[in-house]
């Protein structure tokens, strides 16, 4: 993964040289340590600033939205999975992209690195397996595997579903992951433990909306929280609102979301929102065998009805 | 403030405006309540919250107070159901006015469109109320069709009155009585303002189209950016410029407006 | 919907999903009848209630 | 100005015979959560270890949801469907432990809120219940550049007393009003201290900052100009419009008001607002003077940078505490947005 960069330019710059897409998305160096930020690139001569590192993380698809170019546009698997989903809804035409494929072998989460490492981080440097950095006088090294983040950890579709240039070989999608132990956990839980168990990881929202927000799949241009009539839900911090808020935010990503991650990534307070839309795909996947954005010509099952849908709880 | 509906009128055939007559509670709040033509005011619903509104009467109509409604969001389309006697409340007078310091003793020229015309209706009844403190007054108002011009009655007397320009106007209508002009408000400016002159002043109001063509019409006959005064719109909440939303540049709508000049408006950043 | 909010802590029998035709008027009696005594059965809800804010 | 000792029996000590006359807030840090600043409860310490909250200080004078009015809709009680004030707790409160960054911003804060024009009564009576006990920072983050805004790790405006740990648990206090001074008394704080080690202190944390950002010539630049300049759109794609910056900056002041209705009573409230957020300029007619992302990215540092700096001539609306910079999902950096506008020349 690590070597994938030269050839992300070098498809990049022959893009826009052949003025094939008008601009290419991809990651620039940020500036801080273990930091890309989204980038555009317009000009073949600037395709020297993207970059490529595990610290990838963000979601590209959250940038196509209703875009009139042609974009060429750099997707790991989350990112192609949530591309399809944005085809599936209209959201861009499939003649506007070039895809560039990445393989990925899972993105490092910042947060669990600066908490082993326990110093604020000055210097990071990564090889294929490991990566390193230093603070404060200390140096540490960490193997990827081992703090990549949650979702990467427990990904099955690693390689980028639909893809048009690829910049590196597709990699071992990981089989034998178990994605619901915690899920499973909650429901095991008696119906108070569960009620405060959310309780007590809701507690701390602030309310901003930013796991909305950052979400590539929240694109209406009137959420339900900003509706004013009528008025779905309060808007100050009462508990019964935000509860409202997260539950219904999770329901309307039902049958799309593709863990991505975006969501509690964008989390100032670090939530674990993703509890609640990895339910429902849980729940899609048991039910309708369901897995968002693996196939551009198939409806999500929300929206189809079939005569032998099972009718969880329907007298 | 808390005050009482004590009239509602219907405007226009679309039923989307309507006009509420208030009259304060308290004796206090109406002697408190001193406004000029061209400031708002923040109508207050409870259970529903507050929105902005132009105040439609004139400072010199006494004993109550008038706003004109256009039917949009949450607070003003549960106004639209409300009834005479009802109580609700005013915070206000707020924002800037039309600069009659400096338009005393000069031709002013009123140039408004659709239902921006409330503080325009507010600052014509003030200048007739002022009449031999203005010169030539002229009034260019303009809708899309005769049923949607605010406050029909009014401006029947005041075109009969004949101590004021009128020149009304429709962008179309198949009434065969309508007996004034046709034609957009940019169209009817350049027929009818009067010429430029030093002493002469615009006051434009209206959407955005309206303003977008009125503006290279006012250019060509030379008015000054100086002499064209513009009321501009904003979402709203406190409406003294501390909760943020209303700004262009380090101006707030709210407080630092809604009247700005043209000239004013060139120097600001371009986010009306 | 009904997995989520049970999956969240709230009654699964506080909601109910049915079918019911125009023409079904006695199946819409049984199921209203169902619906009211499991709610009744479970008593009033403490979840999802908003209580007056507090003042700061 | 007087410095005092305050050893680590004096410090418990004084916490507890505060108790009894002042609302006591400070940072408090539960395990498996970010440390945050808020009212402690009864027998609860201000926790100084931590090295800023999580998110600003800013909740203690300006909660994220406040009640202004209550009414009723009944229509058999008097003074239905009228608002009526709310009785508010503005006794004594003490502030332990707000970082000179904070400290600051709630004076940036008032030039909003307490102007001579308008008072709001909620803040100011807030703000003035306060008293500040600052808490140096000896060791700024890599993201802090205060010093570049006119402030510093040992800054004192906003502050009442200056806390500067001493070693073994003890503190070196400054009083810096007389505020400060009465607090200090009902502590029962008052062996002298050295002054020039608190000095000497200052000078090695100033030292410490490794980021500087120039401001210098942002007042000099047409707010047209800049506005108009070529980079927003770059600065502005990868931003989420998440509002993290906002609502965790100290010095966001914006604020949205609602009405909530529960039966027949109702409560008129404002609550903290983001201008990351389409919806904070949508009007009425549906159209929206900043639709795009960039648009409002671009009034964020617009605001900070330059609207605020021309209308009040006191540099900009920013104390350099780097919460943005570290929790903008997409690494946005302000620091890097006040260079290029700092440095920007028109074509």
């Amino acid at each position: 993964m690590i070597g994938y960069i030269d050839k992300i330019r070098e498809v990049s710059r022959k893009l826009l040289t052949e003025e094939k897409v008008d601009m290419v998305i991809g990651y620039r160096k940020g500036s801080l340590p273990m930091m890309t930020e989204p980038c555009f690139v317009k000009r073949p001569e600037d395709v020297d600033t993207l970059v490529w590192d595990s610290n990838c993380r963000i979601n590209l698809a959250a940038y196509l939205m209703d875009r009139k170019e042609k974009i060429g546009i750099i997707a790991k698997g989350c990112d192609s999975r949530n591309i399809i989903n944005h085809l599936v809804e209209n959201k861009i035409k499939r003649e506007q992209l070039v895809i560039i494929g990445a393989p990925c072998k899972g993105m490092i989460d910042k947060k669990t690195v600066t908490q082993q490492f326990g110093q604020e981080i000055d210097e990071y440097q990564e090889t294929e397996d490991q990566i390193t950095v230093k603070g404060g006088g200390v140096e540490k090294t960490f193997q990827k595997v081992d703090v990549l983040q949650e979702n990467c950890a427990i990904c099955n579709h690693r390689n980028p579903v639909e893809y048009d240039e690829l910049v590196g070989d597709l990699v071992e999608e990981q089989v034998d992951v178990d994605r619901y132990e915690d899920i499973r956990r909650i429901e095991a839980m008696d119906i108070d433990e569960k009620w405060n168990f959310f309780e007590d990881i809701l507690s701390t929202c602030i309310r901003c909306y930013a796991c909305r927000n950052a979400c590539p799949l929240c694109y209406c241009p009137t959420c339900f929280v900003d509706e004013s009539k009528p008025q779905w839900v309060g808007k100050g911090n009462d508990p019964a609102d935000t509860r409202t808020f997260h539950f219904l935010r999770a329901f309307h990503c039902a049958g799309r979301c593709t863990d991505c991650g975006a969501c509690e990534r964008a989390c100032p307070m670090d939530i674990p929102v993703r509890l609640f839309t990895k339910k429902l795909g849980k729940d899609c996947l048991e039910l309708y065998g369901w897995e968002a954005g693996l196939n551009p010509d198939q409806r999500p099952p929300l929206d189809t009805f079939k005569p032998d849908d099972p009718e969880v709880g329907i007298k | 403030m808390p005050v009482r509906i004590d009239e509602i009128v219907t405007e226009t055939e679309d039923k989307m405006l309507k006009t509420f007559k208030f009259v304060f509670l308290n004796k206090e709040d109406e002697e408190r309540f001193q406004h000029k033509a061209g400031q708002f005011a923040e109508l207050s619903v409870t259970g529903k919250g507050e929105v902005p509104i132009g105040i439609a009467s004139s400072p010199t109509e006494k004993g109550y107070v008038k706003f004109t409604v256009n039917k949009t969001g949450l607070v003003t389309r549960y106004m639209h159901n409300m009834k005479v006697g009802d109580i609700m409340g005013i915070r206000g007078p707020l924002g800037n006015w039309y600069p009659w310091e400096t338009l005393e003793g000069k031709n002013v020229v009123i140039i408004g469109g659709g239902f921006a015309f409330s503080t325009l209706r507010a600052s014509i009844v003030y200048m007739l109320a002022n009449r031999d403190k203005f010169k030539e007054i002229h009034v260019i108002y303009g809708s899309r069709s005769p049923g949607l011009l605010l406050y029909r009655d009014e401006l029947a007397a005041w075109e009969a009155a004949g101590d004021i320009g009128m020149h009304i106007t429709v962008d179309g209508t198949d009434d065969p009585d309508w007996k004034y002009n046709i034609g957009f408000v940019p169209t009817i400016t350049e027929k009818k303002a009067p010429p430029a002159d030093p002493d002469t002043y615009a006051i434009v109001c209206g959407p955005p189209a309206m303003i977008r063509f009125t503006q290279p019409v006012l250019d060509n006959l030379g008015y000054a950016h100086d002499n064209i005064i513009n009321s501009l719109e904003k979402r709203m909440k406190c409406g003294i410029g501390i909760c943020g939303r209303c700004n262009i540049g380090d101006k707030y709508v709210c407080k630092d407006g809604p009247v700005f000049t043209l000239n004013a408006l060139n120097h600001m950043p371009g986010e009306k | 919907m009904g997995n989520l909010l049970e999956y969240m802590g709230i009654e699964r029998d506080r909601l109910h999903f049915s079918w019911v035709s125009s023409a079904e008027a006695s199946k819409f009696i049984t199921v209203v009848k169902e619906v009211t005594a499991s709610v009744k059965a479970l008593g009033p809800a403490k979840k999802f209630v908003k209580d007056r804010r507090q003042v700061s | 100005m007087k410095v005092i000792k305050i050893d680590k029996n004096q410090w418990a000590e004084g916490l507890a015979k505060l108790e009894g006359s002042y609302r006591m807030f400070g940072p408090v840090a539960v395990q498996g959560k970010f440390p945050e600043f808020r009212e402690l409860e009864k027998g609860d310490v201000p926790n100084l270890d931590v090295p800023n909250t999580h998110l600003s200080a800013k909740s203690v004078v300006y909660p994220q949801s406040e009640v202004m009015f209550e009414y009723s809709l009944d229509e058999h009680i008097e003074d239905h469907h009228l608002l009526r004030e709310i009785e508010k707790d503005y006794s004594p409160r003490a502030v332990f432990g707000i970082r000179p960054c904070d400290a600051a911003a709630n004076l940036l804060v008032k030039r909003n809120f307490d102007s001579k024009e308008y008072r709001d009564p909620y803040w100011a009576d807030s703000f003035e219940s306060c008293v500040f006990i600052g808490h140096a920072c000896e060791n700024p983050g890599g993201t802090c550049f205060c010093t570049s805004v006119g402030f510093g790790p040992f800054n004192e405006d906003g502050l009442d007393l200056l806390l500067v740990n001493s070693g073994k648990g003890g503190f070196l206090a400054k009083v810096i009003t007389d505020k400060g001074a009465v607090l200090a008394k009902s502590a029962g704080w008052k062996t002298e201290g050295d002054a020039a080690s608190i000095e000497s202190l200052k000078k090695q944390a100033e030292a410490k900052m490794s980021s500087k950002v120039n401001t210098d010539q942002l007042s000099k630049k047409d707010a047209t100009a800049l506005f108009d300049a070529p980079f927003w759109e770059d600065i502005g794609f990868a931003c989420l419009n998440c509002g993290t910056c906002t609502y965790s900056c100290p010095t966001c002041w914006c604020f949205d008001i609602q009405d909530e209705v529960k039966n027949k009573s109702g409560v008129r409230m404002r609550n903290w607002d983001s201008c990351m957020y389409p919806l904070f300029t949508l009007e009425g007619s549906g159209h929206n003077p900043r639709p795009q992302k960039h648009q409002r990215v671009r009034q964020r540092f617009m605001h900070k940078l330059k609207y605020y700096v021309d209308k009040y001539q006191a540099g900009v609306q920013c104390v350099g505490c780097g919460r943005c910079v570290k929790l903008c999902p997409v690494n946005i950096d302000i620091r890097t947005v006040c260079e290029k506008m700092n440095s920007y020349q028109p074509a």
